[in-house]
Order: structure tokens, then C-alpha cells, then sequence
């Protein structure tokens, strides 16, 4: 829960002050119940009996009164925070874009007229960024925690999210939450925030056709292929929100029993461990 | 097609450990296995001990309110004992070096049936249980409106369940979570069965479920005794009357959107596919427009259950009854109006989720609400820490907790960074454990002598509680932490270290939480053991409040032998006050109770088999078992010779040996309410 | 279903009264309450068919171009017409008409049900046979199937007066018989009324 | 409220006058209904009018049967049936009207069309 971006930092400043705003109403049923069962119990107990006072004004007052005021808070809060940080709200001006494609169990970055990436984004520091995001297949949730909160990926759909990357080069990781069959908990992606001369060289770095990308992405399930390819032709994002199926095979969440398909994803699964064990340390918070 | 439909060989538990032995497969043989043998198992002790009879005549063909809500309760324990071990298997998959023991999809398959079977086939049953076997106690009636439908809930529910009991021995149950959303769900990408068993086992059970919404209602609009106004009722009466009509209103949605899914997998219908003009978004949409009243559904009838005990345990009237009422019908009408606070994140505009966000939190008020009147119904009381006490104080206490999270995740902004972690998960455990659950279980241990005549053993109970107690916070915690940090929830394996010491304190945890329900089959063993010296013939136990406990224990089959009047709220509490300890009789008049019939159980299993052949795409046996169904029902109704006459004579004599029992029950004193002294009928001494 | 899962009331009352409440209304009132559950089943598929309307065309025909007023507005008399038939026989029936009277009333209100239906499946299979499959859009499949979910009403309506007819020459017109053909007809009338919201958010406003 | 039996047969006045509710219902719905086809077919207001129009009718007619064939008004014993109906019809908005605001809402962030989503 170490913000690096704004976004994320304002999440969480939030959810802090909740969390103190429902102290003062809360705090008297935390600590006045062991009290109360202390001090009311039958045997030893030192409160006086009163079997018939079931009533009080000033008791009705105070409760639904306090009770009141504290949704008012609170309510009043999110009024602003909602109204304040609409994910589809540009972070700042003239964000930079990036087109997101979720699928089975990879992702694909579109830098558009520049580069297209699977698995790995890279982005400059401290730079407001928009993501169009939609899925082929299942429904996904495009989420990188330390940076912003999650939004939905959906096929024949496109979804927005903003934020700005953090103010020095970081590294994180980002991922789908919503459940999407066997390989679900490789769904993840390395997320590098970088000095903008580094990200001026990523843009350069060499490439494969995309055309490659594109084969690749529809047949294999889990992504350990190259990283970087050409960028598609202009507006192919919004055909495969049009018509997620030109970027699937149809899926396959739930394999057949003994599906050749099951063996490799059991493999990727295992590969990525030994992988992942070794480079994450340190990264969760 | 074959007659079978799609059923294969490879869908009999048992063949995949064959063909591809591994844990995970082996696993779900042994599952299965179980099923299997406990079904043999049971089946060979009832012939065996010659119980088959008796279980026929007495239980299955019942129509008496009590004795269904004990089967009802009795399912969901069932279930629950399949819901646990699920639990800590899941538990038990996160700490293993990952990837763990399962695959991906076999620990999927864990998480929704474990989701499935806790909300539909252990909290459901067990409040519709207990509100059966309670409430037409409560108001004064005989039995609910109409006992046959009642049973016909009844069975429907069980046919639900053991559809999917029937996952584990033929083929699987879905992977989507027990919400089950589209296009995952779809045929393209959930070809097998599974989702048609979510589908079909949960068409059974919300039919029971409106089905008993529906008589709730009746029989608490009409049922109740002479002169009780709805203002006289009990706290648990309304619980109950505010959940019924969330299960008439509620239940349809899920209906309406599981048969529409089934239409998209098996009709090539496009309501939910991405292409073509199918909106899976109306899914989400539809299933919280259940989803959210259900949760109300789960925690008003709680809520009814320790609006009685607390005030029975400190000896003392509850405080703010027109409080306490308000704030129920204001959970209940309000719970319609919040759903989309569950998919905040699928990209609607920030005015929508403002709106259902502040919407949501105003369900916080009433909530408080009742929470403060229950601390001050304690306040200024003599407290007896009963097992029903105890559950009840735990409740307060962690609850709030749950509820401050709740508001949380009701702000969309926060929402954004929980949404799918396991803070929401801890969150929900969080109500449904020590809200749900120990509300049923107080339930179960304060109203036990109705149905049984004696009570259950204190020294487990309390143990138990606070095993569970324990293990909650173990269990739940550190979700709570490790959600913050990002961890998503259905996940079948963690690769980062820092959650690992979490981890292993929610598996131990969640043993501890084992380790109480353990302690609560023994409590329940060790009373059924002790039940001669925990009888409590003269009824009343300790003290209550309610007119339940003017009967004796266990209750008759007709309940009343005449209809009490309705002097006040608490016309037990002032016939006691008064120096009495048998309510005086009003008119002693010939009544009808209706016979036993095994028509329920037959309507159940025929629709059981009609939804199980859904399943598996047998249309021929389908269509037959549909066309069977109604005609029972018909047969039934050409049934006039349904109902059997207790004279007013044979009423007068239930009430005159009660009444000479009491007569001759030693009153005791309330320090001896826990003690084989008391056989009944306890009260406060003067002293 | 509830024709019989019910019937404890009114037998009941058929048998004895015996005194603290009326038990044929109560099981009429259990029944308006599983009608109104099942109104708020028609409200979520319209709300599906609105939607759909809007943007689930796809490549299929819009409702403009798929409906014409003329067929539907026949039905939706024989429907309107077969209401009120009913509710003279119910009428009828409460105010001591002979069974021959009810029945045959009854009769005129099932066969203008089955007038509506048949016309109903005409144009399904009209549709169809065009190439307007559910299959083919998410807007025809929420047309189908919320014109579709009415049309069962119907039919299974049809299935239940049948069954109460022969019912009727078997216990002749006693209250439990009564009771029961009230209750079809509450249910024939709200059919009546979902389907005005049918026939004005599908067709007519489908249509313009 | 006694639904099946009545002390007076069918030359009473009651029955009369319960039968004319029937009629007035009856004449109000073919009216209305009518009225709605006509404006549609006829084609003389604009779309968006005859759609608040054919709606409104709708509306009307629905009461209009509540009340004739369903017997709904405020007379005591009709009172459980209209409060049911009431609150029923106000979840219906809730979840009805809400589903198409939730819906509509939605799709216009999503750059969904009409014919494709
Ligand atoms: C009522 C509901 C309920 C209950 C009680 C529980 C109880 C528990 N649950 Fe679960 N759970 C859900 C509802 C519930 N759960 C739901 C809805 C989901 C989401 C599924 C999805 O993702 O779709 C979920 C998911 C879920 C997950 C998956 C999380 C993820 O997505 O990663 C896990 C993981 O460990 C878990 C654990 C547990 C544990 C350890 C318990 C244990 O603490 C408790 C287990 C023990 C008992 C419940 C004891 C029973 C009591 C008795 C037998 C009483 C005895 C009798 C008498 C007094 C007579 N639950
Ligand atoms: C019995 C079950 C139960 C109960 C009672 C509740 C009660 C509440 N729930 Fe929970 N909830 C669930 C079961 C339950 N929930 C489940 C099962 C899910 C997830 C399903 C899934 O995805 O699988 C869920 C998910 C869930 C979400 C969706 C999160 C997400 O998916 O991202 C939200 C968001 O708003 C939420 C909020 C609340 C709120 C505000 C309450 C309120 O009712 C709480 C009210 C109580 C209090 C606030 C505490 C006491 C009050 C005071 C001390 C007074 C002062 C306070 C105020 C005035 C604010 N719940
Ligand atoms: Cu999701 Cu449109
Ligand atoms: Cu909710």
C-alpha cells in the first residue's frame, strides 16, 4: 500500500480518513461493549438494574443523531472525492495514450504509431497517462495497485483509466483481478516507470511485425514470446473493441480434460514461479 | 443425441484419478468418494437400524412448521460441514509452496461452490429454518399459512442442494465465483456443466425461497393472535415479516438472469454474449439487484435472533422497540437501493457512483441504530453470559468492525483500490461470520428446547464460541492487510513473500474456526448423550420473554392449546409478573392440522431430476420430469381429505397436563439456569 | 401452481368456518403476492428488451423495420376481450350464475387465449422464417423471449382453465372451486395488464 | 372482502353495479388502446410526442384495469392488495427504471453504438 502516483496516494489518503471519520461513532461500541458486559454481568458485576428503562429521549436523540452526522460526513466526502477523481478524468494535461487489450491471460500495450508491447509497460515519469482499455474474451479488471485502482476490461467494450506515473523511475507490477480461468494468476504485467531519455530509447528498441504479435496472441494462452513489435495500423484498437473476436480463438478459460492446451499452461505456471520468486522480492509492499 | 444428453463417462468423479493421477485429481475422487460412501453410509444405518419408517412418516411427509425448519437446519448444517472443509482447503492451498496442491481451476471450483453452497444452502436454510420453527410461535398461529406449499419450499431447497452434493460425483461445478458472471460463464468459454449445475441448483432453491417469502408473509399478515397488532409483534416477528418481502421481491432477478444465461449457453440466445448485441454488463447489473437484498436477506433474520436473546440475557426489556422496527423496514426498503455499489469499477460516470456510493452509506444509520439499542438493552440490565449471550456480544462488537469496512468500500474511490481484493472478502466474512452465523448459531442454542425438550450443553457451546470467536479474527484479519496491499481475491497461489506470514496466520486461523464447529458437534453430541438431565419439560429455560415460552418444551404439534391473548407486547412477562406460570386459556375449539403427505418430497424430486437433466441436456427425461411436477400438483389438488381434527378435548388435556407439570416443577433459582436443576421454568427470585 | 399448492384455505372454508379469519381471502392474497413477484420478472425483461432496443441491434433488423401494427393490434383485442369475458364469468360465478354460465364464458375466455396465441405464434414463425431468429441479435433475443415469457402466461393459463373446468364437473361449483377460478382470474387479468406494457413499449413505440 | 359468494343474485343492484364497473373498464381500455394505435399509425405528432403520448395512455389503461378487473381502490378491504401493488410498482422503478439508468449510463462511456456494442 506504498503509493508511487497521486492517484493511488489519493486512494489511500481516503480510505485513512474514512476510517477516522467512523472512529468517534464506533469507538463507543468497541469499548463500550466489553464494558457494558463487564460491568452489567449477574455474578460480581457493579452496574445498578434498571429491568424496565427501555426508553430515552435524549438516548434516541444522541444515536440517531450521531449516526446522522457521521453518514453526512461521510457522505459529503464522497461527493468529492467521486466527483474529484473520475477515473476517466485526465490526470493532467495532454495525457500521454496507451490502448490496452486484455485477453486470456496476457495483455497488449498499444503505443499508438509507435511501438505495441505484450506484457511489459513502460512509461516516462511523472507523465499523466490515459488507458483505453477493452478485453477479447472474458471480462478482466485492468489494475496496477501503486500507481491507480482497477477498471473493468470488457469485450465489445471500452473502458478509461487515468493517472500519473510516479515522479522518479519505479518499478511495479500491475494485473487482472477479475477471475478468468487456469492461468489466472499469471495474469500480470511489469510495469516500469523511467527517466524520459530511457523511455525515448524503449520507443527504440527493436521490434518484430506485428503481424507476428498478432498470430502469436491468438493461439498461445500464456505470453512468453518477445516483448516488443511494430505498432498495429492506425485505429486497430477500436476494430478489436468492435470485434474481440479477430483477436481470440474463442478462448479457452475452461480447458477440455486433458487438453494439450492444460499441460503447457501448467508448465508457464511453473516457469514463471522460479522466475517470479527470484524478481518480486522486495517488490510487494 | 442420446437419451443422456451430454453425460460422459469421463464426468463420473472417480474416472479423471485414473486417467490423470494427480493431487488435485485425487482430491476430488476423495471428494467425491465421500459423497458416495457418506450416502451409503447413512443409508445402510437407516436400514439397519429400522429407521427408514419412521424417517418416511414422521420427517418426510411432514407438514408441521417445527419439524420442517429442524430439516432445514439439519441441510444446512450438512452443507455447511462441505462449506468448511472447503474453506480451510482453500486456506490450506495459499500457504503451500506455490503453486500449491491444486490446480488453478480445481481450487476455482473450491472458491464457487464453497461462495454457492455458504450463501444458498447454509445461511438460506438455516434462517429459513429458524424463522420456521420460531416464528408462528411468536405471533400465535398454529402453523404457517399454507404448510403444504412450506413443505414444497422445504424440498425444493434440498433438491438444490444435493444438485450440487452431485457436482462432486458426476462432473464439475462452475468456476466463476458465486456470482457466476458472463462472458466467463458463457458456453464459448465455459463449456462443461458447471455452470448449468450454479444455474439449475440455484433455480430450485430461489423457487423455495420465494415460495417461503411469500407464506412468511401470509402468516404474519394473517396469522397472528387476536388482538396483536403488527406494533405488538416481536423484534424477530418484524426481522422476519422485512425478510420475506425481500425474498418475494428479491429473488426474481437472480431467476430472471440465470435463465437467461441458461438460454445463452444452451439456445444460442445473445443476452449476454459480447458480440451480436448481447449486454453482459446487464448480468452484473441483475445479479446485485438480487445480490444486495440477499445480503439484508442474511442479516435481518440475525438481527431478529439477538433482538430476543439480549434482552431475555439481562433480564431486561429491549430498549427502543419502535426504534428498532423503524430501522428494519428502513434496511429493507433501503437495501433495493444501492446494487451498483458491487461494480463501481465497471466505468460508469462518477455522478452514478456518488450517488449509489452515498446511497449505500446511508444504510449505516438504521444499522447504528439498532446496534446502539442493543448495547443499551444491556446497559442498566443483570447479564448471563449464555452461550446465546456470548454469540450475541461477539456479534456487536466484530460486527461494527465489518460495517466500518462496508462504508469503505461504499466510497467508489476507495472502492477502486479494494474492488476484487481481499479486503472485500474479509469485509463480507466479516458480516456473514459473526453476523449471519452467530446469529444462527445463538438461535440454535436459545430456542433448541422448543423443538427438543432440553437444552444444549453450556460448557461446549462456550468453548465453541470462543474458538470461533478466535479463529474469526484469525482468519479475517490478515485479509484485511494483505488486501490493502493489492492481493487479489480467487487467487489460487501468491508469489509474494510478504504475504506469506499472513497467510499462514489466516490458515491457523481458519483451523481454529475448525476446531469450533468441532466443539459444537460435540456439544451437540454430548447434549443428545446428557438430554435426560438437560430436560426441560415446563419450558421457559431462562426466563423468556417471548409467548414461545409459555409452552411447554418440546412444543405439542398444535403449538397452542388455545390461542393466547394478546394483552400486550409481553403477555408472557406480565402473566409471570403476575405470579403465573401457565398463561391462562382463552376458548378451547375443535382445530385442523393438515396430514402428512409425501406429496412435497415427490413434487421435489421430480423437479430435482427435471433440473438435473437440464443439466446434461437430456430434454426427453427433462420434459417428463417437468410434465410430472404438475401433474402432482393436480393429483393434489383433487386431494380434499387433506386435514385432521384435534377435538377441544384432546386440547384441554394438553393444557391441563401441562399445567400440572408446571404445578409440580420445583421453581429454581436463576443462578441455577445453567445446571441440571433447571428442568424448566426459571425465573428471578425476589430475594 | 398456486391452484393447489394453496388449496389449504379453501377447502378450509369450503368445510367449516370456523371463526378467526377468512381463509379464502388470505389464499387470494398469498396469490396477488406470487403475481407480483412475477411482475417484477416482466419489469427486468423489459428493462432487457429497452435496452437491447437501444443498442443491441447488431446486424439484425431494428424493431422498426421488424414490426407492423396491424397483427398486433387484432391480438391485443382478442386479449383486451377475453379480460372482460372473464370477469363477467367470475362475476357471474360470485353472484350464484349457473354452472353452465360460467363454464361457458370461461370457454369464450380461453379461446380468445388461444386466438391470441395463435396469432402471437404467427408472427413468431413469421419472423423466423425470415431469417429473425433469436439468434440472430441481442435485441431479437430479448424480443423473443419477453414476448415469449407472456405467451407461456397465456398458455399455461389455458392449460389451468382447462383443468378447472374438468375440476368443475368433479366437485361442482364449491368454494374451493371458487376460490380457484378467482384466482385464475386474477392471474388472466394481470396478463391482460402486462401485456398493454408489452403491446406500448414493444409495438407501438417500436414501431414510431 | 368476500371474493366468491355473495347473499344476492344477479338481478340485484349489486350486481348491476359491479358489473358496470366491469363495462366502464372495459370501454376505457378499447379507447385507449385505440387512441394509441391511431396516434402511432397516424403519423401527425412528432416521434418524441407520440412516444410521451403512447406511454401516458399505457400508464392509464394500466390503472384503469387495476381498478375494474383487478378490483384495486381505496375501500378498506381492497387496502392490503393497493399497498401491495403500490410498493411493488415502486421497486419496479427502482429496479426497472434503475436498470435502464444504470444501463444507459453505462453504454455512453463505453463508446457503444447502437447496433454494436
Ligand atoms: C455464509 C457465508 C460464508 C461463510 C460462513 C464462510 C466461511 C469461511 N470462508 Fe468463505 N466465502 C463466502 C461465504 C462464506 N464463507 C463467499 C460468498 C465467498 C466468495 C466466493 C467467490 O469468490 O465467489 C467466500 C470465499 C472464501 C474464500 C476465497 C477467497 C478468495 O477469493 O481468495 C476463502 C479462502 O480461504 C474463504 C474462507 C472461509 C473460511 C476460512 C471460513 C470459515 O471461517 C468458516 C468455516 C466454518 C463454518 C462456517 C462453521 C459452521 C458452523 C457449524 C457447523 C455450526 C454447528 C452447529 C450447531 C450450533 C448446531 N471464503
Ligand atoms: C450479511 C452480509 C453483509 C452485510 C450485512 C453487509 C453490509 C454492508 N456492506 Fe457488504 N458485502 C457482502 C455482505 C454483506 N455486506 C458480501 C457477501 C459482499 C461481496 C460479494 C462478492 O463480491 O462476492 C459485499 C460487498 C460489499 C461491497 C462491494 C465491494 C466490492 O465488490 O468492491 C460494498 C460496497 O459498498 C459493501 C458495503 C456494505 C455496507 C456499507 C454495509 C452496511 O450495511 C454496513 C452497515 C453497518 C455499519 C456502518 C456499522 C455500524 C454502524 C455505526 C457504527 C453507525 C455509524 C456509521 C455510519 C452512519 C456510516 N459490501
Ligand atoms: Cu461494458 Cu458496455
Ligand atoms: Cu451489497
Amino acid at each position: 500500500m506504498t503509493p508511487l502516483g497521486p492517484v493511488a496516494a489519493g486512494e489511500r489518503a481516503h480510505l485513512i480518513s474514512f476510517f477516522l471519520w467512523m472512529l468517534p461513532i464506533s469507538l463507543p461500541i468497541l469499548i463500550g461493549t466489553p464494558w457494558i458486559a463487564m460491568r452489567y454481568r449477574r455474578q460480581g458485576g457493579k452496574g445498578k438494574y434498571d429491568p424496565t428503562w427501555s426508553h430515552s429521549v435524549a438516548a434516541e436523540v444522541v444515536i440517531w443523531g450521531g449516526a446522522t452526522l457521521t453518514f453526512l460526513i461521510v457522505g459529503w466526502l464522497t461527493w468529492g472525492h467521486v466527483m474529484g477523481e473520475d477515473p476517466y478524468k485526465a490526470t493532467g494535461k495532454e495525457p500521454m495514450h496507451v490502448k490496452v487489450i486484455g485477453s486470456e491471460w496476457k495483455w497488449m500495450f498499444i503505443y499508438p504509431g509507435k511501438v505495441a508491447a505484450v506484457n511489459r509497460l513502460v512509461l516516462p515519469e511523472n507523465t499523466p497517462v490515459e488507458f483505453d482499455i477493452t478485453a477479447t474474451g472474458a471480462m478482466q479488471s485492468f489494475w496496477i495497485p501503486r500507481l491507480a485502482g482497477q477498471i473493468y476490461a470488457m469485450p465489445g467494450m471500452g473502458t478509461k483509466m487515468n493517472l500519473t506515473t510516479s515522479e522518479d523511475p519505479s518499478q511495479t507490477y500491475g494485473f487482472n483481478s477479475q477471475f478468468n480461468g487456469a492461468a489466472f494468476p499469471l495474469n500480470k504485467f511489469e510495469v516500469d516507470v523511467v527517466s524520459q531519455e530511457q523511455f525515448d530509447a524503449f520507443l527504440q528498441e527493436p521490434k518484430h511485425p506485428f503481424a507476428q504479435l498478432e498470430k502469436a496472441f491468438k493461439k498461445t494462452a500464456t505470453w512468453s514470446g518477445p516483448e516488443l513489435f511494430e505498432p498495429p495500423e492506425k485505429g486497430y484498437w477500436g476494430k478489436v473493441m468492435m470485434n474481440p473476436d479477430m483477436l481470440s480463438d474463442g478462448g479457452a478459460a475452461i480447458l477440455p480434460d486433458h487438453a494439450p492446451e492444460q499441460k503447457k499452461i501448467d508448465d508457464a505456471i511453473r516457469e514463471e514461479l522460479h522466475v517470479s520468486q527470484n524478481q518480486h522480492q522486495g517488490d510487494a509492499q | 443425441m442420446s437419451i443422456l444428453g451430454s453425460l460422459d463417462w469421463n464426468d463420473i468423479f472417480i474416472v479423471p484419478f485414473f486417467t490423470d493421477p494427480s493431487l488435485s485429481t485425487g482430491i476430488a475422487a476423495g471428494a467425491g468418494g465421500i459423497v458416495v460412501l457418506g450416502a451409503l453410509a447413512v443409508m445402510v444405518l437407516l436400514t439397519v437400524k429400522g429407521w427408514w419408517k419412521p424417517l418416511w412418516s414422521n420427517w418426510i411427509t411432514t407438514l408441521d412448521h417445527k419439524k420442517i425448519g429442524v430439516i432445514y437446519i439439519v441441510l444446512a448444517l450438512i452443507m455447511l460441514i462441505r462449506g468448511v472443509l472447503e474453506a480451510v482447503v482453500m486456506r490450506a492451498q495459499q500457504v503451500s509452496p506455490a503453486p500449491g496442491f491444486l490446480s488453478v481451476e480445481h481450487h476455482a471450483e473450491l472458491f464457487s461452490t464453497h461462495g454457492t453452497i455458504m450463501i444458498f444452502f447454509v445461511a438460506m436454510p438455516f434462517l429459513t429454518g429458524v424463522i420456521n420453527v420460531v416464528m408462528p410461535l411468536q405471533i400465535g398461529a398454529r402453523d404457517m399459512e399454507f404448510p403444504f406449499m412450506n413443505a414444497v419450499s422445504l424440498w425444493l431447497s434440498i433438491g438444490g442442494a444435493a444438485l450440487v452434493m452431485a457436482s462432486l460425483v458426476v462432473g464439475h461445478f462452475e468456476t466463476g465465483g458465486w456470482t457466476a458472471y458472463p462472458p466467463y460463464t458463457g458456453i464459448k468459454l465455459s463449456p462443461n456443466e458447471g455452470v448449468d449445475y450454479w444455474i439449475w441448483s440455484l433455480g430450485l432453491t430461489s423457487v423455495g425461497s420465494t415460495l417461503s417469502g411469500i407464506n412468511f408473509l401470509v402468516t404474519i399478515y394473517k396469522q397472528r393472535a387476536p388482538g396483536m397488532k403488527l406494533f405488538d409483534m416481536s423484534i424477530f416477528a418484524w426481522a422476519t415479516l422485512c425478510t420475506a418481502i425481500l425474498m418475494i421481491f428479491a429473488m426474481m432477478p437472480l431467476t430472471v438472469a440465470s435463465l437467461m444465461l441458461a438460454l445463452d449457453r444452451q439456445a444460442g440466445f445473445h443476452f449476454f454474449t459480447a458480440t451480436q448485441g448481447g449486454n453482459m454488463m446487464n448480468f452484473a447489473n441483475m445479479f446485485w439487484l438480487f445480490g444486495h437484498p440477499e445480503v439484508y436477506i442474511l442479516i435481518l433474520p440475525a438481527f431478529g435472533v439477538f433482538s430476543e436473546v439480549i434482552p431475555t440475557f439481562s433480564g431486561k426489556k429491549i430498549y427502543g422497540y419502535t426504534s428498532l422496527v423503524w430501522a428494519t423496514i428502513a434496511i429493507a426498503v433501503l437495501s433495493f437501493t444501492v446494487w451498483v455499489h458491487h461494480f463501481f469499477t465497471m466505468g460508469q460516470t462518477a455522478h452514478l457512483n456518488a450517488i449509489f456510493g452515498i446511497a449505500t452509506m446511508t444504510i449505516g444509520v438504521p444499522t447504528g441504530v439498532k446496534v446502539f439499542n442493543w448495547m443499551l438493552t444491556m446497559w442498566r440490565g443483570k447479564l448471563r453470559f449464555s452461550t446465546a449471550m456470548l454469540f450475541s456480544t461477539g456479534f456487536i462488537f466484530t460486527f461494527v468492525i465489518g460495517g466500518i469496512t462496508g462504508v469503505m468500500l461504499a466510497n467508489p474511490t476507495i472502492d477502486f483500490a479494494t474492488h476484487n481484493s481481499l479486503f472485500l472478502v474479509a469485509h463480507f466474512h466479516n458480516m456473514l461470520i459473526p453476523g449471519l452465523l452467530f446469529g444462527m448459531f445463538a438461535a440454535v442454542n436459545y430456542w433448541f428446547p422448543l423443538c427438543f425438550g432440553f437444552r444444549l450443553d453450556e460448557k461446549w457451546g462456550r468453548r465453541s464460541f470462543w474458538l470461533w470467536m478466535i479463529g474469526f479474527y484469525g482468519a479475517f484479519m490478515p485479509l484485511y492487510a494483505i488486501g490493502l496491499m493489492g492481493a487479489p481475491r480467487r487467487m489460487a497461489f501468491f508469489t509474494e513473500p510478504a504475504y506469506f506470514p499472513w497467510l499462514v496466520i489466516a490458515m491457523l486461523g481458519a483451523l481454529c474456526v475448525l476446531a469450533g464447529l468441532t466443539a459444537q458437534i460435540i456439544q451437540v453430541w454430548v447434549s443428545v448423550k446428557n438430554r435426560e438431565s438437560l430436560m426441560v419439560p415446563a419450558g421457559d429455560p431462562w426466563d423468556g420473554r417471548g409467548i414461545e415460552w409459555s409452552l411447554g418444551c418440546p412444543v405439542p404439534e398444535y403449538d397452542f392449546s388455545t390461542i393466547p391473548a394478546m394483552t400486550s407486547r409481553e403477555p408472557w412477562v406480565d402473566a409471570k409478573e403476575a405470579g403465573k406460570r401457565v398463561m391462562d386459556p382463552t376458548e378451547f375449539v375443535d382445530i385442523h392440522l393438515p396430514k402428512p403427505t409425501g406429496m412435497p418430497f415427490l413434487v421435489g424430486l421430480v423437479a430435482t431430476l427435471f433440473a438435473f437433466a437440464m443439466i446434461f441436456q437430456m430434454w426427453l427425461i427433462a420434459a417428463v420430469g417437468f410434465v410430472a411436477m404438475w401433474v402432482l400438483v393436480l393429483i393434489r389438488s383433487y386431494d380434499t381429505d387433506w386435514e385432521e381434527t384435534v377435538t377441544a378435548e384432546e386440547l384441554r388435556e394438553g393444557y391441563e397436563a401441562h399445567k400440572r407439570l408446571v404445578e409440580t416443577t420445583p421453581q429454581i433459582r436463576l443462578d441455577d439456569e445453567f445446571t441440571t436443576k433447571n428442568r424448566g421454568l426459571i425465573m428471578e427470585t425476589q430475594v | 401452481m398456486s391452484a393447489t399448492m394453496s388449496n389449504t384455505g379453501a377447502a378450509h372454508a369450503a368445510s367449516h368456518d370456523h371463526g378467526h379469519h377468512d381463509k379464502t381471502g388470505t389464499v387470494i392474497f398469498g396469490f396477488w403476492i406470487f403475481l407480483m413477484s412475477d411482475l417484477i420478472a416482466f419489469s427486468l425483461m423489459i428493462a432487457n428488451y429497452a435496452d437491447a432496443e437501444w443498442h443491441g441491434i447488431a446486424n439484425g433488423p431494428s424493431p422498426h423495420e421488424l414490426f407492423s401494427l396491424g397483427l398486433p393490434t387484432i391480438e391485443t383485442m382478442a386479449l383486451l376481450i377475453s379480460t372482460f369475458t372473464f370477469g363477467i364469468c367470475t362475476l357471474g360465478m360470485k353472484y350464484g350464475a349457473s354452472m353452465k354460465r360460467t363454464v361457458g364464458w370461461l370457454v369464450v375466455t380461453l379461446a380468445l387465449g388461444a386466438i391470441f396465441l395463435g396469432i402471437e405464434l404467427y408472427e413468431f414463425h413469421e419472423f423466423w422464417t425470415e431469417g429473425n431468429t433469436p439468434q440472430v441479435s441481442g435485441f431479437l433475443t430479448a424480443y423473443y423471449s419477453l414476448v415469449g415469457l407472456h405467451g407461456l402466461h397465456v398458455t399455461s393459463g389455458i392449460i389451468w382453465g382447462i383443468l378447472l373446468m374438468v375440476q368443475m364437473k368433479t366437485f361442482g361449483m364449491n368454494d374451493l372451486i371458487k376460490s380457484r377460478l378467482v384466482r385464475l382470474g386474477l392471474f388472466w387479468h394481470m396478463l391482460d395488464i402486462v401485456w398493454i406494457a408489452l403491446f406500448t413499449k414493444v409495438y407501438l413505440m417500436g414501431v414510431l | 372482502m368476500d371474493y366468491i359468494n355473495s347473499d344476492v343474485g344477479m338481478d340485484s343492484a349489486e350486481y348491476k353495479h359491479d358489473m358496470a364497473r366491469y363495462v366502464w373498464g372495459f370501454a376505457l381500455s378499447v379507447v385507449l388502446t385505440l387512441a394509441g394505435v391511431v396516434i402511432v399509425a397516424g403519423g401527425v405528432f412528432s416521434t418524441g410526442l407520440a412516444w410521451s403520448i403512447v406511454g401516458i395512455l399505457g400508464i392509464a389503461q394500466l390503472v384503469i384495469q387495476f381498478w375494474a378487473f383487478m378490483h384495486l381502490d381505496f375501500s378498506k378491504e381492497a387496502r392490503p392488495d393497493l399497498y401491495l401493488v403500490l410498493f411493488t410498482f415502486l421497486l419496479i422503478i427502482l429496479m426497472a427504471a434503475g436498470t435502464v439508468w444504470v444501463l444507459a449510463d453505462l453504454a455512453s462511456r463505453m463508446g457503444m453504438g447502437a447496433g454494436s456494442m
